[in-house]
C-alpha cells in the first residue's frame, strides 16, 4: 500500500501561514508576525493514512485549516488532484469541500449548542442538497450514529446532553456524511475512550478499506498514530522534521525530536513502563520568534554552532531511504561526526 | 446494531409538544391569552366598534372607570366622553402594526447588516459600523420630521422613522453577537461542510444572536410605543382622529391631575403587551436553548409523584 | 487500618432531561488514601465527571439531583454540609483540576491574579503577598519567568501552560485531595508527561492525594497506585493498578484493556468492545454490561452483582469474576 | 493605541462630515423657516425679503459652501430665532446635559448590572420574576407621566423634593434622574440578566466555585466582567436615545439643557442651532463610540490581542 | 419679608432685545417692565393712554406730534428724549434686523421722525395712517446706548424694573428700578423662570415656589382661590375656504354654523367662562360690533341638515370630502376640540376628515397662496388683537389679498379701506359694519369661543389678571399683602 504509482491526491508544497497581529490593538507593540507553519511539504496518496504529530502549537492544526481554506495561505500550494485549492473559484470550492473533510480537536466546540443531533448530521446535505435525498436524511443520520458507537435515538438529543466522547463520534459522523475522499482528522480521538477510540480507528479503518479514503491523522496520542498510519510527519514549531513509513519512523527515529517525543509516550508493555523519557528542556519557543537554524536546537542534546546558522533541509535518512528528517544530527549519526556536507562551512 | 432496534427507534418524539410546554408557564400563557385577545382588537375591533369609539359624548366627559356610564366606559371616558375601551380596541391595530412593523423592520435591517459588519468585516464592517454611528447620532425627532413632512404622516411613514431610528441598536448588538460566534469551531465546521455565508449566518449565527435580540425587541416594543406617543404629542406623528395608545397617552397627558386614567389606561395596555411579548419572548428562549429546556419539562415530573 | 480521606458510597446521581432521567452516577462507590494517587478509569459517559463534579459540589442543581449516597471525605459527610462550611474546604482541603484549562481560566483576568485569588479568598489580606506566591507557584509548576508570565492572560498560553496554571491554583492551598478530571487528555505526549510529573511529584512531596480521571492506560499505570474502573455509572473494578490491569477480574476492564492500540501488533485490527455504551435513561435489568459481555450467563441478566473482595485489595463486581481471572491467566 | 484612536478620530470625522451634510441637506426638506419665524400675516414680500437677507434664497449647494466656509472659520452661524451665535446657545446648554446624561448613565449600569445580575443567578426564581416584571415595567412607562406623577406626589403631596428647577443642590436632580435612569434600566437589566445567564454557565465560573469564593464575588468579580461586551454596547445605544428622554426632563423640570434646545430649534426650522447642536452632540457621541471601544479592549485583554 | 416676586412662564423669552417685544414670550417680561413704549392701549377701553409719551396731536393727515414725558432716564442713565426715540425707531425700523414688531405693525406705511425739542417729536407717514399712537404703543424704547445691529442681551430701557442678570437657560432676574418715573408697586425684585407643563406650573404656585403663572391649562385649573380666569383677547375660529366648492355656496357654510354645538363644548372641553364668538376680535377693541354678539348660531343639526338638503337639490357637491386642518398646542386642547367639531359635522351628514398638522404644514393651509385646484378646506385658526384696533385684523384675514384670507369680495374690500382709512369717531362703526355684514352676509367662518386663560396667583400677591396679561405681566399691578 505504500507510496503508490499512482498520483498524490493532495500535494503540499511550501505551505506557510503566519499570523499578521491583526490591525486595531496592539498594545504589545511591534509587528512581530507568528510563524504557525513555515514552508511545509508533504504528499498524501488515495487510501493513505498520514499520521501528523508534534507538540502542541507545532502548527498541526494550522497545516489542516489551511488545507480546508478556513485559513488563506501566506505562501505555498496546495494541489488537490492537481489542482491548487487556493486558486479554486467558489464552486470548485464547494465541490473540493464535499471531498476533503475534517474532524476538529474539540468536539465541545465543533458542534452547535443549538442544533440537535440530527439537524447536526443532515447539515451536510442541506448545503449539498444532492448528495442524498430529503426523505433519507432522517434513516441515514441514525445510521451514521449506529457507525460511531451511539445510538439512534441520540439523533434527538443535544449536544450537551452527550460526554465529550460522544460529542467527538458525532463530529467524525458528520464528516462522514458526504463520503469524502480526503478526511482531515485533528486529533479526533483524543476526546474519546479506550473503547470508543478502537471503534472509530476500526471504523475509519473500514471505510478506508472500501472507499479508498485518504486521511491526515493529527493525533498526539502516538499509539494510536503508530496503529492507524502508514507514514508519519512529525512536526516541530511550523517546520517538518521528519517524515516517513511508519514503523521506521516510531522503531528508529531520525530526529531528536522524534526520539524525544516517542519516549515521552506512557505505555501498557509492563517492561516500558520504567523507561526513561528523554527530558527535553524548557518550553517550545514562541513561534513569533523562533530560533535561527534548525528550531529544535535550543532544546536539543545534540545542538551544536551549525544548527544555529544553517536550516536543515529534509533529506533521505539514511540517504535512499524513504523516510526524510530535517537534521543536522540525525539519531544514526554519531553525536560528533559532521556531517560531509557542513564540513565546508 | 440491529435493524430491528434501530427501526424501533426511529421518530420516537421525546419532547413534549409546544402548548404542552406553554401551559408549564402560568406567565406565558397568560401573556399568550393577552395577545389572542390583542389579536381579536386588531381584527375585530375596527369591524364593530369605530362607531363606539369615536362618539362623542361630552355628557360623559372623563367619566371616571366604573359601570356608571354603562359597560363601554368602563376604564372611563376621555375629554370628549368617549368611551376608553372600544377606543383602546380599536387602537390596538394601529399600535400593533406600528409597534410590530417597526421592531420587525429594525431588527430584520439592524440584524442583517450587524451580520455583515461582523462576518465579513473589513472595509465593508467598518462603513457599516461608521454609519451606524452617523445614524445614531441623527436626531430621530429631525429625522421624523424630515419623513413625516415629505412624505405624509402615514403609519408606514412612521414605522419608517421608527425603525431607522431603532436599527443601530440591532445593528451594533448583532455585530458583537457575530464578532464572538464565528470564531467558535463549530463555524469552521460548517464552512468545511463547504457552507456559505448566507448558510452559515442562517443557521448557526441566527440562533445563537436571536435570544439576546429578543431580549431586546420586546422592551423596544414599548420603546416603540412610548416614541411614537411623543412624536404625536409635537404634532409630527400619528394624529387624531387615528387612534393608538401612544397618542391617547399623549392627550391624557394633559388631565394627570383630573382623570388620570386617560394616560393610564392605554399606558397599562402598552405595559402589559411589553410584559408579555417578554414573557413569550423568555419562554421562547427557553424552550429553543436545549441547556434550559428542561426547566418547563420537569416541573411535570415533580408535580407527579 | 486508618480510615480512608475520601469514600464515596452509593453515590447515585440523576439527570433530568426531556421527559426521562439519565442515571448517570448509580450506586458508585470508591476510597482514596492519604497520600494516594487513584486512577479513575472508564469509558466515555461512565460518569468519572460526574462523579469527580458530585465529590466537588458543583453538579448542576437541577437538572441534576443527588439521589443517593454519600461521599465521606475527612470523616464528614460533605453532602450534609452548608454551603459555607463547603466553601471554607474548598481549595483548602480539596481542588479541582478540569479537562479544559482554556475556557476554565477566566479570560480577562491575568493569570497571576487568578492563582492569587485563591489565597485572598482563603484569608490572605495582602495583595503583594498573595502575588509573590502566585509566582512562587507559577515557578513551581515550570512556568519560565513566573513575573512575566503572571501579568498575561489565558489566551496568551499555550494549551500546556493553561494547565500548568490550572494545577498551580488546585494546589495553592496545598488540599488534601487534589480530582483531576483528564488534565492532559488534551495535550501532547511530552507537555502531558510534564504535567503528569509534576502533579505526582507534588503529590509525593505534599502527602497529597489524587483521583485522576483518565481514559489513558498507560498514564493510570504509570502515576496511579491504585486504579477505579467504572463502567454505566459504577464502579465495577477497583485495586491496585499493576495488578487490575496485568489480571483484570471485570470483563469490562479485559475489555478495556484488549481495545488499545499498544495491545495489537501492527496491521491488526483493534478490538473494541461489542455492542455500544448502556442507555443511562434506561439500564438493562441484572449486570449493566451483560449486553456486551462475553462471559454473560443467565445470572448476569437476572441480577446485579453485589462487590465482592476477590483478592486482598481489590473489589469487583461481577458474577463470573472468577472465570475471567482464569481467563486471563491462562 | 494612540494610533488607533488617530484612525477613529479620523473615521468620526469623515462620519461627522458625512451627518452634517446629511444635516443640512435634510433639515432644509423640512420646510421654510420664513413661514415659521415671521408672523401669521406676513405676506410673500416679507417672506421674500427674510429669504434673501437670511441667505435662503440662494441655492442649497450654495448656502452649503458659504456654511462650510463659516465653519471652518469659527462661525456656527446666527440663530434665526434667538439672533445670538448658534454656537454659543449650545455650548451654554451642553455641560448640563452631559452631567445628566452620564451621571444618569453611570446609576443605570450600576444599578442594571446588580439588579440584573441577581435575576440572573437563578433564572425562573421569585427574585428573577419580580426583577423582571419591574425592569419591564420601568421599560415601559411613559416617562412624562411617571414625571409629572413623582412632582405631584413627592413635590405638592409629600413636600420632600422641590417640584422642579436648576441648581447644584441635589434635592433638584432627584425627580430628573429618577425619570430619566427608568427606560433605559428597564432595558439594560433585560441585557444584563441575558447575558449574565449565558456567562453564569461557563467552565470558568466553575472553576471560581471551586476555589471557595463567595457567590458575591463569582458573580461581581467573575461573571459580570465577562457579561459586560453587550450590556456596554446596548448602554452606549441607550445613553445615546437619551436625548429623546432629555426634553421631557429638560421642559418638565426646567433644566436648561440640549435636548429642549435642539428640540426647539428642528420645530422653529433654526437652521444654524439645529447644525451646531447636532454637530456638538454628534462629537459627544462619536467620542462615546470610541471610548466604548476603548473600554472593550481595557475589558477584554482577548481584543488587545487578537 | 423678601420681596421679590417669583413668576413662572409657560416658556423661556426667546430674546430680550426691545424690538421682540411684543412676541408674547418675550413681551410677558420685558414690555412694560423693562422698556415702555410712548403709548399703551387700555384693556377696559381700547383708548390709547399716555405713557412715555404725554400727548399727541395730528398736526395733518400724515403728520403727528407727540410730547415726551420729561424727567426720564434710561437704566443705564442715559437721558430718555426725542434723540432716543429717533434712534430706537431706527433700530426697530431696519428690516436687516429681522424684527417682529416691524413685521407685524409697521409694513405699509413709512414713517419719517423729526426732532422737534428734546421732548417733542413729530413722525411723518406718507400715507395717512389714523392710529399712529396705537400702532406706537409697540414700539418699545430701548436705550441709545444698545447696539444697532445685533440684538441685545442686556436689556436697558426706562421701565420700573431694570434687567438684573440671567442664569443661562434657568431663570432671569430683574430689581426695582428706583428713579422710575411712575409709582411702583412693592415688589422689589422679580425672579422670572418657565416650565413647559401648566401642571407643574400649578404645582409650583400651589407649594409656594412660585408666586404667579399666567396661561394654566383649563383642566389644571382646579382651585378656585387661586385660579384667575383672565379674557386674553384670544378667539378661536374655523376659517372656510369660500372659493372652493361646495364651500362658496352660503347655505353649506350655514348648516357648518348649525352644526357646532358651543354650548356642549363650554365647561368641558373649553372654559366654561369662555365665551362663543361671532367675530374675531373681542369686546373692548375698537371696531368689535356689539350688534351681533347675541346672534350666536344655535345648536340646530336639522336646520343644518336641511340646508344642506336645498343646497344639495341645487346640485352643490356637498358630498365632497372636506378637509378639516387643525394645528396642534395651537391652544390646549385643540385637538380635542377639532375632534369634537370633526364628529358634529359628521353628524349632519358632511365627509369630513380631519387633519391634525404641526404649525409649518398648518401654514401651508392657512396663508395665501393656495394650490390650485385644492380640496374643500377649513382650517382651525386663533386670532389675538391684543392692539385694540379691529384694523389689524380685517385686513389680513378678509381682503381679497389678505394673507389669511379665503374669500374675495371688492364690496367689502372698499369697506374695510374706508373704515381703516378714517380717524374720526365713525372708524368704529364702520369696522362693525365690516364685521355685521360679514357675520350675516357672507359667513366666511366658523366663529367658536372668546376664550379665556387663568393665572394661578400664589397667596403672597394681589393680583388680578386682564385681557393683557396673555402678552405682558406688569409688575406694577403685582403687589405683595
Ligand atoms: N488565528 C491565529 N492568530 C494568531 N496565531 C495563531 C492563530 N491560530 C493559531 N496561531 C498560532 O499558531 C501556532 C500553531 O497553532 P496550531 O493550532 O496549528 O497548533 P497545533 O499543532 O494544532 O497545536 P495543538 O496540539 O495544541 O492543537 C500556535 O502558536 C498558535 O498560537
Ligand atoms: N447536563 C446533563 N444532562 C443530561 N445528561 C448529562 C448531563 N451531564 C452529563 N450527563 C450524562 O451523564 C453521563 C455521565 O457523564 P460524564 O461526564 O460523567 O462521563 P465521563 O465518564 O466523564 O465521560 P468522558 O470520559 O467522555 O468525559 C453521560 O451519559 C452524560 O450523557
Ligand atoms: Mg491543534
Ligand atoms: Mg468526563
Amino acid at each position: 500500500m505504500l507510496l503508490q504509482p499512482e498520483m498524490p491526491i493532495l500535494q503540499v508544497r511550501n505551505l506557510t501561514k503566519h499570523y499578521l497581529p491583526q490591525s486595531g490593538f496592539s498594545f504589545s507593540g511591534g509587528k512581530s508576525v507568528i510563524k504557525a507553519v513555515d514552508g511545509v511539504d508533504f504528499d498524501l496518496y488515495p487510501g493513505e493514512t498520514l499520521g501528523l504529530v508534534g507538540e502542541s502549537g507545532c502548527g498541526k492544526s494550522t497545516v489542516a485549516r489551511t488545507i480546508l481554506r478556513l485559513e488563506e495561505p501566506t505562501a505555498g500550494e496546495v494541489l488537490y488532484r492537481g489542482q491548487d485549492i487556493f486558486s479554486m473559484n467558489r464552486t470548485e470550492l464547494k465541490t473540493l469541500r464535499r471531498n476533503v473533510q475534517v474532524v476538529f480537536q474539540n468536539p465541545y466546540a465543533a458542534l452547535n449548542p443549538r442544533m440537535s443531533v440530527e439537524d447536526i448530521l443532515s447539515e451536510p446535505w442541506v448545503i449539498h442538497p444532492d448528495v442524498l435525498p430529503r426523505e433519507q436524511w432522517a434513516d441515514r443520520v441514525r445510521e451514521l450514529l449506529v457507525q460511531v458507537g451511539l445510538r439512534p435515538e441520540h439523533a434527538e438529543r443535544y449536544p450537551h446532553q452527550f460526554s465529550g466522547g460522544q460529542l467527538q463520534r458525532i463530529g467524525i459522523a458528520r464528516a462522514l456524511a458526504l463520503s469524502p475522499e480526503v478526511l482531515i482528522c485533528d486529533e479526533p480521538v483524543s476526546a474519546l475512550d479506550l473503547s470508543v477510540q478502537a471503534q472509530v480507528i476500526n471504523l475509519l479503518e473500514e471505510i478506508q478499506a472500501e472507499t479508498n479514503i485518504a486521511y491526515l491523522f493529527i493525533a498526539h496520542d502516538l499509539s494510536v498514530v503508530r496503529h492507524i498510519s502508514n507514514r508519519v510527519a512529525v512536526m516541530y514549531l511550523g517546520r517538518m522534521a521528519e517524515i516517513g513509513p511508519a514503523s521506521e519512523v516510531f522503531n528508529e527515529p531520525a530526529h531528536p525530536y522524534s526520539a524525544a517525543l516517542l519516549s515521552a509516550e506512557p505505555t501498557l508493555k509492563p517492561d516500558e513502563i520504567g523507561r526513561e523519557r528523554i527530558p527535553l528542556k524548557g518550553e517550545i519557543p514562541s513561534p513569533a520568534n523562533p530560533p535561527s537554524g534548525c528550531r529544535f536546537r535550543t532544546r536539543c542534546w545534540k545542538a551544536q554552532a551549525v544548527c544555529a546558522e544553517q536550516v536543515p533541509q529534509l533529506e533521505p535518512r539514511p540517504p535512499g531511504s524513504n523516510r526524510l528528517a530535517a537534521c543536522h544530527f540525525p539519531m544514526d549519526a554519531p553525536d560528533a561526526e559532521i556531517p560531509h556536507h557542513l564540513q565546508s562551512t | 446494531m440491529a435493524a430491528a432496534e434501530l427501526q424501533e427507534s426511529v421518530r420516537v418524539r421525546r419532547h413534549l409538544p409546544w402548548w404542552r410546554l406553554l401551559l408549564r408557564d402560568k406567565f406565558a400563557t397568560a401573556s399568550v391569552v393577552w395577545f389572542v385577545i390583542l389579536l381579536a382588537f386588531v381584527f375585530l375591533g375596527p369591524l364593530f366598534l369605530s362607531d363606539k369609539a369615536t362618539a362623542v359624548n361630552l355628557a360623559a366627559r372623563n367619566a371616571p372607570p366604573g359601570f356608571s356610564h354603562g359597560f363601554l366606559n368602563i376604564l372611563g371616558a376621555d375629554p370628549l366622553g368617549r368611551p376608553l375601551l372600544p377606543r383602546l380596541m380599536v387602537g390596538a391595530r394601529n399600535t400593533l402594526a406600528i409597534a410590530f412593523s417597526s421592531v420587525i423592520c429594525a431588527l430584520v435591517l439592524g440584524s442583517f447588516l450587524g451580520m455583515i459588519a461582523g462576518y465579513v468585516g473589513g472595509i465593508i464592517g467598518n462603513l457599516i459600523m461608521r454609519l451606524a454611528d452617523v445614524i445614531s447620532s441623527f436626531p430621530s425627532l429631525l429625522l421624523a420630521l424630515i419623513v413625516l413632512y415629505i412624505l405624509e404622516p402615514h403609519v408606514m411613514n412612521l414605522v419608517l422613522v421608527l425603525a431607522i431610528t431603532r436599527t443601530s441598536i440591532y445593528l451594533r448588538v448583532t455585530r458583537a453577537e457575530v464578532l464572538e460566534i464565528r470564531e467558535r469551531a463549530f463555524v469552521d465546521a460548517s464552512r468545511a461542510l463547504g457552507g456559505g455565508a448566507p448558510h452559515i449566518l442562517r443557521r448557526h449565527i441566527a440562533p445563537l444572536v436571536a435570544p439576546t435580540l429578543g431580549t431586546i425587541v420586546t422592551v423596544d416594543f414599548a420603546a416603540v410605543m412610548l416614541a411614537e406617543s411623543a412624536l404625536s404629542f409635537l404634532g409630527i406623528g400619528i394624529q387624531p382622529p387615528e387612534i393608538t395608545w401612544g397618542l391617547m397617552v399623549a392627550q391624557g397627558r394633559n388631565y394627570l391631575t383630573q382623570a388620570w386614567w386617560l394616560a393610564f389606561v392605554p399606558g397599562a395596555a402598552i405595559m402589559l403587551t411589553t410584559l408579555s411579548a417578554n414573557l413569550i419572548s423568555s419562554w421562547l428562549r427557553i424552550i429553543n436553548d436545549p441547556a434550559q429546556r428542561w426547566r418547563l419539562e420537569i416541573s411535570r415530573k415533580e408535580a407527579k409523584p | 487500618m486508618t480510615e480512608p480521606l475520601l469514600t464515596v458510597r452509593d453515590l447515585k446521581v440523576e439527570f433530568q432531561t426531556g421527559l426521562e432521567t439519565v442515571h448517570a452516577v448509580n450506586g458508585a462507590s470508591l476510597t482514596v488514601e492519604a497520600g494516594e494517587i487513584v486512577a479513575v478509569l472508564g469509558e466515555s459517559g461512565s460518569g468519572k465527571s460526574v462523579t469527580a463534579a458530585a465529590i466537588m459540589r458543583i453538579l448542576p442543581i437541577p437538572p441534576a439531583r443527588i439521589a443517593g449516597g454519600e461521599i465521606i471525605f475527612q470523616g464528614r459527610n460533605i453532602l450534609t454540609l452548608s454551603p459555607s462550611e463547603w466553601k471554607q474546604m474548598l481549595a483548602r482541603d480539596v481542588a479541582l483540576v478540569l479537562q479544559d484549562a482554556l475556557s476554565a481560566l477566566n479570560p480577562v483576568y491575568p493569570v497571576g491574579w487568578q492563582i492569587a485569588e485563591v489565597f485572598r479568598v482563603h484569608g490572605e489580606r495582602s495583595r503583594k503577598v498573595a502575588n509573590a506566591k502566585a509566582v512562587e507557584l507559577l515557578k513551581r509548576v515550570g512556568i519560565p519567568d513566573p513575573e512575566r508570565r503572571a501579568k498575561e492572560y489565558p489566551h496568551q498560553f499555550s494549551g500546556g501552560m493553561r494547565q500548568r496554571v490550572m494545577i498551580a491554583m488546585a494546589v495553592a492551598l496545598r488540599p488534601r485531595l487534589l480530582i483531576a478530571d483528564e488534565p492532559t487528555t488534551a495535550l501532547d505526549v511530552t507537555v502531558q508527561a510534564d504535567i503528569m510529573d509534576m502533579i505526582t511529584q507534588i503529590s509525593w512531596e505534599e502527602g497529597m492525594s489524587v483521583l485522576l480521571v483518565t481514559h489513558d492506560l498507560g498514564v493510570a499505570l504509570r502515576y496511579a497506585q491504585r486504579v477505579c474502573v467504572m463502567y454505566a455509572g459504577r464502579v465495577v473494578e477497583a485495586g491496585p493498578v499493576r495488578e487490575v490491569l496485568s489480571r483484570p477480574a471485570h470483563p469490562y476492564t479485559l475489555a478495556l484493556l484488549q481495545s488499545a492500540p499498544q495491545a495489537r501488533a501492527e496491521g491488526e485490527r483493534l478490538n473494541p468492545i461489542s455492542g455500544s455504551p448502556p442507555d443511562l435513561a434506561h439500564l438493562p435489568p441484572g449486570c449493566p454490561f451483560h449486553p456486551r459481555c462475553r462471559y454473560a450467563a443467565d445470572v448476569c441478566r437476572a441480577s446485579r452483582p453485589a462487590e465482592t473482595n476477590i483478592l486482598p485489595g481489590r473489589r469487583v463486581e461481577c458474577h463470573r469474576a472468577m472465570e475471567v481471572l482464569d481467563v486471563v491467566a491462562a | 493605541m494612540l494610533r488607533y484612536i488617530g484612525k477613529r478620530a479620523l473615521q468620526s470625522a469623515v462620519g461627522l462630515s458625512v451627518l452634517i451634510i446629511a444635516v443640512f441637506f435634510l433639515a432644509r426638506l423640512t420646510g421654510d423657516p420664513a413661514k415659521l419665524l415671521l408672523p401669521i400675516n406676513a405676506d410673500q414680500a416679507l417672506i421674500d425679503e427674510f429669504r434673501a437677507r437670511e441667505g435662503l434664497d440662494r441655492p442649497v449647494i450654495e448656502q452649503f459652501g458659504v456654511y462650510v466656509w463659516n465653519v471652518m472659520h469659527g462661525d456656527f452661524g446666527t440663530s434665526l430665532r434667538r439672533h445670538r451665535p448658534a454656537l454659543d446657545m449650545v455650548l451654554e446648554a451642553y455641560p448640563v446635559t452631559l452631567q445628566l446624561a452620564f451621571t444618569a448613565m453611570a446609576l443605570v449600569l450600576v444599578s442594571a448590572s446588580l439588579v440584573g445580575s441577581v435575576a440572573a443567578y437563578r433564572p425562573g426564581s421569585a427574585v428573577d420574576r419580580t426583577v423582571t416584571v419591574s425592569s419591564l415595567i420601568s421599560a415601559s412607562v411613559p416617562d412624562f407621566w411617571v414625571a409629572i406623577s413623582a412632582i405631584l406626589l413627592f413635590a405638592v403631596t409629600l413636600q420632600w423634593l422641590p417640584t422642579s428647577g436648576y441648581g447644584s443642590d441635589i434635592r433638584f436632580w432627584l425627580l430628573p434622574l429618577g425619570v430619566l435612569v427608568l427606560r433605559p434600566f428597564g432595558m439594560l437589566v433585560q441585557v444584563v440578566r441575558a447575558s449574565m445567564i449565558a456567562t453564569l454557565s461557563s467552565a470558568f465560573v466553575r472553576t471560581a466555585r471551586i476555589k471557595g469564593m463567595s457567590e458575591g464575588r463569582i458573580i461581581y468579580v467573575h461573571a459580570l466582567r465577562n457579561a459586560l461586551l453587550p450590556i456596554i454596547t446596548v448602554a452606549a445605544d441607550q445613553t445615546v436615545g437619551m436625548i429623546n428622554g432629555l426634553v421631557i426632563i429638560e421642559t418638565i423640570f426646567g433644566f436648561p439643557g440640549i435636548g429642549k434646545l435642539m428640540i426647539d430649534a428642528v420645530m422653529a426650522r433654526d437652521f444654524p442651532v439645529v447644525q451646531a447642536s447636532i454637530l456638538v452632540t454628534a462629537i459627544a457621541i462619536f467620542t462615546l463610540f470610541i471610548l466604548v471601544d476603548l473600554a472593550y479592549v481595557a475589558l477584554d485583554p482577548r481584543i488587545r490581542h487578537r | 419679608q423678601d420681596k421679590t416676586l417669583v413668576v413662572v412662564l409657560p416658556e423661556a423669552p426667546v430674546t430680550m432685545e426691545a424690538c421682540m417685544g411684543n412676541n408674547t414670550v418675550n413681551g410677558r417680561v420685558i414690555r412694560i417692565n423693562i422698556y415702555e413704549p410712548l403709548t399703551v392701549v387700555s384693556d377696559t377701553t381700547g383708548q390709547v393712554e399716555p405713557r412715555l409719551a404725554t400727548s399727541w396731536e395730528r398736526l395733518d393727515d400724515l403728520t403727528w406730534r407727540f410730547h415726551l414725558r420729561e424727567g426720564v432716564k434710561f437704566h443705564d442713565d442715559a437721558p430718555f428724549n426725542a434723540e432716543a426715540v429717533v434712534t430706537e425707531m431706527k433700530r426697530t425700523l431696519n428690516r436687516d434686523r429681522n424684527c417682529h414688531t416691524e413685521q407685524q405693525y409697521f409694513r405699509g406705511f413709512n414713517m419719517t421722525p423729526t426732532v422737534v425739542d428734546d421732548l417733542t417729536l413729530d413722525i411723518k407717514t406718507d400715507v395717512p395712517v389714523p392710529i399712529l399712537p396705537t400702532f406706537l404703543s409697540t414700539l418699545l424704547i430701548s436705550s441709545p446706548n444698545s447696539p444697532l445691529e445685533e440684538f441685545t442681551l442686556k436689556p436697558i430701557g426706562t421701565g420700573p424694573y431694570k434687567y438684573d442678570g440671567e442664569n443661562p437657560g434657568t431663570e432671569i432676574r430683574t430689581v426695582k428700578n428706583p428713579d422710575w418715573w411712575g409709582e411702583h408697586s412693592n415688589v422689589d425684585a422679580v425672579k422670572y423662570i418657565w416650565r413647559g407643563e401648566s401642571v407643574v406650573r400649578a404645582s409650583m404656585i400651589s407649594v409656594g415656589e412660585a408666586d404667579l403663572t399666567p396661561e394654566l391649562a383649563v383642566q389644571d385649573a382646579t382651585d378656585p382661590a387661586l385660579d384667575k380666569p383672565y379674557v386674553d383677547a384670544e378667539t378661536l375660529w374655523l376659517r372656510i375656504d369660500t372659493e372652493v366648492p361646495p364651500l362658496n355656496d352660503i347655505r353649506v357654510r350655514q348648516a357648518l354654523n348649525y352644526a357646532v354645538n358651543r354650548e356642549a363644548m363650554l365647561g368641558t372641553l373649553v372654559s366654561k367662562d369662555a365665551v362663543p364668538s361671532t367675530q374675531i376680535t373681542v369686546k373692548g377693541v375698537l371696531g368689535h360690533s356689539e350688534d351681533i354678539d347675541d346672534e350666536v348660531y344655535p345648536y340646530d343639526p336639522e336646520k343644518a341638515k336641511s340646508l344642506l338638503a336645498e343646497a344639495k337639490a341645487d346640485g352643490v357637491p356637498v358630498e365632497t370630502p372636506i378637509l378639516l386642518v387643525g394645528r396642534t398646542n395651537i391652544l390646549s386642547n385643540s385637538t380635542e376640540v377639532m375632534e369634537a367639531i370633526m364628529a358634529m359635522f359628521q353628524e349632519v351628514g358632511l365627509n369630513v376628515t380631519l387633519r391634525m398638522t404641526e404649525i409649518g404644514e398648518w401654514r401651508e393651509y392657512h396663508n395665501r397662496p393656495y394650490p390650485e385646484g385644492r380640496q374643500p378646506v377649513i382650517v382651525q385658526t386663533k386670532h389675538d388683537n391684543n392692539r385694540g384696533d379691529a384694523a389689524f385684523s380685517l385686513q389680513p384675514k378678509y381682503a381679497c389679498d389678505g394673507t389669511n384670507a379665503a374669500m374675495c369680495d371688492p364690496e367689502i374690500d372698499a369697506m374695510i379701506a374706508k373704515a381703516t382709512a378714517e380717524s374720526g369717531p365713525d372708524r368704529g362703526k364702520l369696522m362693525e359694519e365690516v364685521f355685521a355684514k360679514l357675520y350675516r352676509e357672507w359667513v366666511p367662518d366658523i366663529h367658536l369661543f372668546h376664550m379665556v386663560s387663568y393665572a394661578r396667583v400664589g397667596n403672597r400677591i394681589d393680583y388680578v389678571p386682564n385681557l393683557l396679561t396673555g402678552i405682558e405681566v406688569r409688575i406694577e399691578d403685582v403687589n405683595f399683602k
